[in-house]
């Protein structure tokens, strides 16, 4: 068996293995899951902000001009928000392309 | 140390009996325990509860199985039950019967050590109002061991049964006045 | 109406909350239909919100050490008894106010998020226990009808025909055999003065019924429909298509019941076969003719009878629209 | 001090509780429990203690119920027996794993089947790996002053602390008791202030999944939190001795001096060990008992202190650990004989099984049986004692 496998030492932690920090796994990036990236035509974008409130991974964030932009380091590449966009403003593009 | 079994019925308060017996003797400064039988009490049914009395601190948890004192709350029992197993020959058996000394002694397997008795039944229900028995025959324990105070047994009995206590304590009084020792 | 709503305007896409329970990097699946309407509703709450959350999904997916995709205070315990953790939570924030001991103005919102799994099968009795105790608190069943974290096996949400790993499409055997149970008959059962039911599809009236459901004193009930792309076999864009068509072809419908009345949020009168709704995912593609049918007639048939409870113990109706 | 006074011992528990100021109460009935929460319920209703009392719907939800107060920094307290604890088994880990403070009184009954509702201690061994900490008391007076203790030493060690209540033998028993002074009492007992609790103002996640990469260190934590514990427990019962004159002990002797051949017993029992020694020493025989107060963490050095020179030992279980090499207090004094150079005979016996009486003259026999021992080993690593053949 490998030694030493641990994360952090047994004295670091908070009594009963509390995280003391909230919301920090906004540190962790769950971009790399994504074989899809949502491409955002502001053409025909009416900022109606259904991609914002339907994304279940809190992705979208409104930038100075309204438009809701995808945060790609947590984008998960599901195309809810392209699905649900009512103006089809939102199309899924392969990631290597 | 002093050790007393109470026999009743479930519900006639044998085990409360217990309790006032120890309360009563610890107010005074003595040492005591009370315990029932352990289990389930079923209403009616023959039960046990059991009391020590010292002047030094107790330190037992066992039955008693040879006690100094038994107190028998109802009249039907020792027909049923053996209430005087394990009963020191030098012990005391408190009784709640209008029988005469002679068929008692027969009824209790010709017991020959001292026998206290009072006609408790008629006493709680000319006093009370109902056949329970068991703050009667504590005038009747009072009278025949000496081992807690009148005066003891009147504050645990107020304090246990607030405005209903002042008939529990005449009808104490009263046994006290007719109970029999033989 | 219950007086704590009167001055409740309601949420519109546009006076939406900046405020999110959920942080990012949280490690759901790709289109995950549970993890949304737990933000939705941790958005309505915002932060003066103690959550509690069953063993499952939600739960895995928002707390692998060192890292908690929680924003608010949070609790884990286990599986079954979410519902009596957040009992204890609520009597400790009541007993600790009166003492004085926790000086907070705003009230405090209690508030369990818990799976099907952990709502309909083993924590039933705890959460009935809380419900009749009149806990001030808010139980959330994120409903993706089968335990979905141990790998797909069936519950008793789990609806007719599905095929789980557990309810197995086998050549004697097609699937679940039983019905869903109806929780919320059994929860309206213990007359508590809100419970309704929600869908992400319909993100704003969700984020209204948290929102009421936290407002109202007393112990407050929603039975939410959570997709599950990985465990029902449908493609994560189609997550939420798939959760607005169980509403458009009846199987899942929007209602109130508030006080004991029974409000219908979106009739549907127009119903679309429940087929549409079926062939979408996975889990059905065995169903037979026969098997649809008999799907068919019974959603009629739940759709009847809430009509009916809705016509006997209802107000009049007051439809809501989402943008 | 307040005057000595004459309680059932339930009820003096509950009172006990009630003098700590708990914040919330969460029980289910069981017997022979009953009395305890029975009593704080009247208490909570007649106004004379301000808290919340949750009537849940099991054991298991009476738990639960603590652990969410608990964790929201409210003082706690819960009661329960046998299939009660069990029912309650999996929160019990989570108790401790959590550092919770949370405190019960375990009114110790045998485990179902048989189904039976007498005392052994067959309930509180099958959460002896759990992480509570554990006292057990031998009469009315220990099991109040054990309350006071509880509470003190699980909100500084952050651990819950069960105290341990023979059922009915010592639960059920009118004996005098002394409460502390409340103003005493309330100097003993600071407030509870916990530095991490569920706090809008200050969020943090309780519960989160221990991956492989984490569990073995925080559980190596939760272990060390454990055994540092013991320093606060004789703390707590130093402070104690100091505010009450009544002295405390992780180990508990009685004649051992000089004594050649000892019993070892935990709970309310101890008495008829120690009448029989009274019995024993009148006629010249050098016996004692040695009690166990503290049974988690386990005081391997007092008890080791505590035996003294003996030549043999009777360990005296409460409860079978079917398969094992013997009773669990057997092999706990077994082990920590281990660790020593003594090697008294050590004669196991599991007596007392579901409020079967082990009265003075069977302990009197027992000490027999131990004499018995300095010439021919025992032949079984433990036996039941008193089974009809």
């Amino acid at each position: 068996m490998p030694k030493d496998q641990g994360l952090m030492g047994w004295k670091e932690l908070a009594p009963g293995m509390y995280i003391l920090e909230p919301g920090n796994s906004k540190k962790f990036k769950t971009g790399d899951w994504r074989a899809f990236r949502p491409v955002l035509d502001k053409e025909k974008c009416i900022k109606c902000g259904m991609c914002y409130i339907l994304c279940p991974d809190i992705c979208y964030q409104q930038d100075q001009d309204g438009f809701f932009i995808c945060n790609l380091f947590y984008c998960k590449g599901c195309g809810i928000c392209a699905a649900n966009c009512p103006k089809k403003a939102i199309t899924m593009v392969l990631e290597e392309e | 140390m002093v050790e007393i079994r109470l026999h009743g019925r479930g519900g006639q308060g044998a085990v409360t009996s217990a309790e006032l017996i120890a309360v009563a003797a610890i107010s005074q400064g003595d040492y005591a325990q009370a315990f029932p039988s352990f289990g389930p009490e079923r209403r009616g049914a023959p039960v046990q509860a059991f009391a020590r009395i010292d002047k030094n601190p107790i330190r037992s948890r066992e039955k008693i199985y040879e006690p100094d004192v038994i107190l028998v709350l109802d009249p039907t029992l020792p027909k049923i039950v053996n209430v005087t197993q394990g009963l020191k020959p030098s012990g005391i058996a408190i009784l709640n019967s209008h029988l005469p000394e002679p068929e008692l002694r027969k009824l209790l397997h010709n017991f020959q050590g001292k026998i206290a008795v009072v006609d408790a039944t008629k006493i709680a229900i000319e006093e009370l109002g109902l056949p329970i028995t068991n703050t009667t025959m504590l005038g009747a324990f009072l009278k025949a061991t000496g081992l807690v105070s009148l005066d003891a047994i009147e504050q645990a009995i107020t304090a246990r049964f607030g405005r209903l206590a002042e008939k529990n304590i005449k009808a104490l009084k009263r046994a006290i006045d007719e109970t029999k020792i033989y | 109406m219950r007086p704590e709503l009167k001055n409740f305007k309601g949420f519109t896409l546009k006076n939406l909350p900046e405020y999110e329970g959920f942080a990012q990097g949280h490690r759901a699946c790709q289109g995950c239909g549970t993890v949304l309407p737990l933000r939705l509703a941790l958005k309505a709450l915002g932060p003066n919100t103690i959550a509690v959350t069953a063993t499952g999904c939600m739960e895995i997916v928002s707390s692998p050490f060192p890292y908690t995709s929680w924003n608010v205070p949070w609790i884990h315990v286990a599986f079954e008894n979410s519902a009596t953790v957040a009992s204890g939570i609520e009597a400790a924030i009541k007993a600790l106010k009166r003492k004085g001991k926790l000086k907070s103005k705003e009230k405090i919102n209690v508030v369990v998020f818990a799976g099907d799994g952990a709502t309909f099968d083993i924590g039933l009795q705890w959460l009935s226990g809380a419900l009749e105790r009149g806990h001030d608190f808010i139980y959330i069943c994120l409903d993706n009808e089968a335990y979905m974290n141990t790998g797909v096996q069936r519950s008793g949400a789990t609806p007719f025909g599905a095929h789980t790993t557990t309810s197995p499409a086998g050549k004697v055997v097609k699937g679940q055999t039983t019905w869903k149970k109806n929780l919320m008959g059994i929860v309206v059962a213990h007359n508590i003065p809100y419970a309704a039911t929600a869908n992400p599809a319909f993100p704003i009236d969700l984020m209204n019924k948290v929102k009421k459901a936290a407002l109202i004193n007393g112990p407050a009930f929603i039975h939410v429909y959570a997709t599950c792309p990985t465990g029902w076999g449908t493609k994560s864009e189609d997550s939420l298509l798939v959760a607005k068509l169980a509403v458009e072809t009846r199987v899942f419908p929007l209602y109130e019941v508030i006080d004991g009345k029974y409000i219908i949020n979106r009739k549907v009168d127009k119903p679309k076969p429940v087929e549409e709704y079926l062939k979408l995912q996975r889990r059905f593609r065995h169903l037979t003719p026969e098997q649809i049918a008999y799907i068919q007639e019974r959603v009629n048939q739940e759709y009847e009878k809430l009509l009916k409870l809705a016509e006997c113990f209802g107000e009049p109706q007051t439809e809501q629209k989402e943008e | 001090m307040t005057k000595k006074v004459a309680k059932e011992v339930s009820v003096a528990v509950a009172e006990a509780v009630a003098q700590c100021n708990v914040d919330v109460i969460s029980a289910y009935p069981i017997t022979p429990q009953t009395h305890i929460v029975e009593h704080l319920a009247e208490l909570v209703n007649n106004g004379e203690l301000d808290a919340e009392y949750i009537p849940v719907e099991s054991e298991h939800a009476a738990m639960s119920a603590c652990i969410g107060a608990a964790a929201t920094g409210a003082r706690t307290f819960t009661s329960t027996s046998a299939q009660g604890l069990l029912l309650m088994y999996e929160n019990l880990f989570i108790a401790s794993g959590l550092r919770l403070p949370i405190v019960m009184a375990l009114v110790n009954r045998s485990v179902s089947a048989p189904i039976s509702i007498w005392n052994d201690h067959s309930d509180v061994m099958s959460m002896r790996d759990a992480g509570w900490i554990h006292f057990f008391a031998e009469n009315g007076q220990e099991a109040v002053d054990l309350i006071y203790h509880a509470y003190k030493v699980a909100e500084k060690a952050l651990l819950p602390v069960a105290v341990n209540i023979d059922g009915f033998i010592l639960s059920h028993v009118v004996e005098p008791v002394t409460f502390l002074d409340q103003n005493l009492l309330d100097k003993y007992l600071p407030p509870l202030k916990m530095k991490y609790k569920l706090d809008p103002k200050n969020p943090i996640t309780i519960g989160a999944i221990g991956v492989p990469e984490i569990y073995t260190e925080a559980k190596k934590a939760q272990d060390e939190a454990l055994k540092a514990s013991y320093k606060i427990i004789l703390q707590a019962w130093k402070d104690f001795e100091k505010l009450t004159g009544r002295r405390y002990l992780p180990v508990e002797t009685y004649q051992m001096e000089d004594a050649e051949v000892a019993i070892v017993i935990m709970g309310s029992l101890a008495e008829n060990a120690m009448n029989a020694v009274d019995i024993l020493r009148a006629k010249g025989k050098k016996v004692g008992v040695v009690r166990i107060r503290l049974w988690r963490p386990f005081p391997t050095k007092d008890f080791l202190k505590a035996i003294g020179k003996v030549k043999a030992l009777c360990v005296v279980d409460r409860a079978v650990s079917h398969g094992a090499t013997g009773g669990p207090v057997g092999i706990e004094v077994r082990s920590a004989l281990y660790q020593s150079n003594k090697r008294p005979r050590v004669l196991n016996l599991i007596a007392g099984l579901s409020g079967r009486d082990v009265t003075k003259e069977d302990f009197v026999e027992i000490f027999e049986k131990t004499f018995e021992t300095l010439s021919k080993k025992p032949t079984t690593p433990y036996e039941i004692y008193g089974v009809k053949e």
